[in-house]
């Protein structure tokens, strides 16, 4: 009866980190600025990691494969915030503006800023 | 049903292959390579070729990216516009090249299917190193068996390339470069500022490094070996000069310390070799090495895998340091 | 069923589109750094292929298990012999790095029809 | 059930592909790189179960390890240049 619960918690929650993923995936290409693709970043990054692993541990059971899923588990949420926040830190420092609509939206801006200087006398 | 997923992975290998082909922008293609490193190695843990994809992985996260993005800071990251003239030459060359690409396909047709059990491949000493492995080594791990003891010659040889490529980059970037006026300010080198990635880069280094060990000592038991475990340590040490600057790094780990580790490595590889001989057996041959052959070949194999771990982890992370000094100062 | 046995090249096929792709940064490229990712993307190209030759149909890696009986395992020899083509290749990547650092250091460009002009 | 999972991580692979093909910005490229790293995470783990060798997740737990040397080389790159910027302005 247990291991029957179990089974069914373990695919809801996996089925809703599929859904989580791929709502992530879905906004990361549809956003239409930098900074807001980030939300649609985290959810994969979060979410979608911690109800996917959670999952998978539920049906592995108390194992040594399950510590380690932990494990995974548990630097991924440490270095994918981090890494996002690295990476927004990044933009606003070479002067991406955050704002709304599709502002800041010259193509390859970041590198385009010192690049126009280069290319101009040509 | 996993064929299907690598049919999918290998047609998004393709089209990020030639998306970095065609990037103008040079750091965009280091980006992209990143992700064609991925790819590989997915690729590779759906071929069954774990050990490969642990290697992929070690070595394209943060090696190579790192090595590149110092390279770009100085170079430069854009790439001229071709000249006109050139077009013409480009057009030949696209000929060519899509002339070869269709000759080999044909070939393929020759080529057993992939998953072809009765592949020439597979006839000839695989069957023998699968079946003998359990009864000369006595553990599972085949690939590590065939790395350091049954062609043990070959992975010396590989050992003493790196080992070769990394005195070659002291070399090149070991002179004094040309004089500036520009110094990067040492104190402000480095993400110290930022509190968030320096807590958890100094929470995971630890982790990075341990995890590195624990591929070296395991690598008879499950995926690794050397070759890893020396590319996650230098991967730990390099976040920690991501983190706190490269001076820094270089005090925490001297350039003597990494030189020794290449020389020692390498050395300690060759040195077993020559103790077996003096022990009476053949070059590389473990067996020798203790009273019970089976446990003479876990130690050969124990210490030349130390060796290889040391002589990697020495070697990518001089050629890193000699990219980043040469940032610091130009 | 004739579908499924083209399917079984396809792999071959990844291969040598790759091969192709960077064979043409190769040649056609003027960029130094261009030349060497271009050099990079054709040696994956042949690591896929050695690493596609080891597939056995229904094996799995080659890390014998306790408890499996008659088990199948894909063969291990080509996956030892890239192992350490990767972490060779990493390496003379870098070499090749150094030596474009130094061009741009003693030339001032890395385009490689800059650099002729200029001898 | 896996492989429904596994199929939602894919698709989204493929649409981070095509954030880092298109652009527009290097930081949309880089982020792209970010969210395909964590799926590969996922991925791998759940082939890993697929394939019923669970004990293949170091590989998993390697690229969480060492995922983000990446981008924060990104960032330091980016800071850099910044810095040199200003200096080459000042100067």
């Amino acid at each position: 009866m247990i291991d029957l619960a179990l089974d069914i918690l373990s695919w809801i929650l996996l089925t809703l980190g599929g859904v989580c993923v791929l709502i992530g995936g879905i906004g990361g290409l549809r956003l239409p600025n930098f900074y807001t693709r980030i939300h649609a970043a985290s959810l994969t990054d979060t979410m979608a990691t911690l109800l996917i692993f959670i999952g998978i541990i539920l049906q592995a059971g108390f194992t040594l494969a399950s510590l380690k899923l932990f494990a995974i588990m548990l630097f991924l949420l440490l270095t994918g915030p981090t890494a996002t926040y690295a990476l927004a830190n990044a933009a606003l420092l070479s002067g991406l503006k955050p704002g709304p609509g599709r502002s800041g939206l010259k193509p390859d801006a970041g590198t385009a800023k010192d690049k126009t200087k280069e290319n101009s006398p040509e | 049903m996993i064929y299907i997923f690598a049919l999918f992975l290998l047609t998004l290998l393709v089209i990020t292959a030639i998306a970095i082909v065609r990037a103008e922008d040079l750091f965009v293609a280091v980006i992209l390579t990143s992700i064609f490193s991925l790819l590989m190695a997915i690729n590779f843990f759906i071929l069954d070729a774990a050990d490969v994809a642990l290697t992929e992985a070690a070595v394209g996260a943060g090696v190579t990216t790192v090595i590149f993005l110092c390279a770009l800071a100085l170079t430069g990251d854009r790439e001229k516009p071709q000249k006109e003239g050139r077009k013409g030459g480009q057009k030949i060359a696209l000929v060519i090249v899509g002339v070869l690409a269709l000759l080999i396909i044909y070939s393929t047709f020759d080529n057993p299917q992939l998953g072809d059990p009765d592949a020439p491949v597979h006839q000839h000493v695989a069957p023998w190193y699968l079946e003998k492995t359990p009864q000369y080594m006595d553990f599972p791990n085949v690939v590590t068996a065939i790395l350091s003891s049954f062609r043990g010659y070959d992975t010396l040889g590989e050992v003493f390339v790196v080992f070769a490529a990394c005195i070659g980059v002291l070399f090149i970037l070991g002179v004094s470069p040309p004089r500036k006026s520009m110094q990067v300010n040492v104190k402000q080198s480095g993400l110290r500022h930022h509190l968030i990635p320096q807590v958890v880069g100094r929470l995971l280094i630890p982790f990075i490094v341990l995890f590195g060990l624990y591929t070296q000592f395991h690598g008879e038991y499950g995926p690794g070996g050397g070759f890893q475990a020396g590319a996650l340590i230098a991967t730990g040490v390099i976040l920690y000069a991501l983190l706190e600057g490269e001076a820094e790094a270089l005090r925490a780990v001297p350039r003597r310390v990494l030189l020794g580790m290449v020389v020692g490595g390498a050395l300690l590889y060759g040195s077993v070799g020559i103790v077996c001989m003096l022990m009476g057996g053949a070059f590389l041959d473990y067996s020798v090495l203790a009273a019970d052959p089976v446990w003479g070949q876990q130690l050969g194999i124990l210490i030349i895998e130390a060796g290889v771990g040391m002589a990697v982890c020495g070697a990518l992370l001089s050629i890193f340091h000699a990219f980043a000094a040469r940032e610091r100062v130009s | 069923m004739k579908l499924l046995e083209l399917l079984g090249y396809f792999n071959y096929w990844v291969f040598a589109i790759l091969l192709a792709v960077g064979l043409y940064a190769v040649i056609s490229k003027t960029n130094l750094i261009k030349k060497l990712i271009g050099l990079s993307i054709f040696q994956s190209a042949v690591f896929l292929m050695y690493i596609t030759m080891d597939k056995v149909e229904g094996g799995t890696a080659p890390i014998i298990q306790a408890g499996v009986e008659n088990p199948i395992f894909s063969n291990p020899l080509p996956q030892v012999l890239i192992l350490t083509a990767i972490v060779v290749g990493v390496s003379t990547l870098s070499l090749g790095l150094a030596m474009v650092v130094r061009i741009k250091e003693c030339y001032g460009t890395i385009e490689e029809n800059e650099i002729l002009d200029a001898d | 059930m896996y492989i429904l999972v596994a199929i939602a991580i894919l698709v989204t692979m493929v649409l981070a592909v095509v954030r880092a093909l298109m652009g527009p910005t290097v930081y949309d490229r880089v982020l792209a790189v970010n969210v395909f790293g964590t799926k590969t995470v996922l991925l791998l783990s759940v082939i890993a179960f697929l394939s019923g060798r669970p004990d293949f997740l170091d590989l998993a737990l390697a690229y969480a390890l060492i995922n983000m040397v990446g981008i924060l080389a990104v960032l330091e790159f980016f800071q850099n240049r910044s810095q040199r910027n200003s200096k080459a302005k000042n100067d």
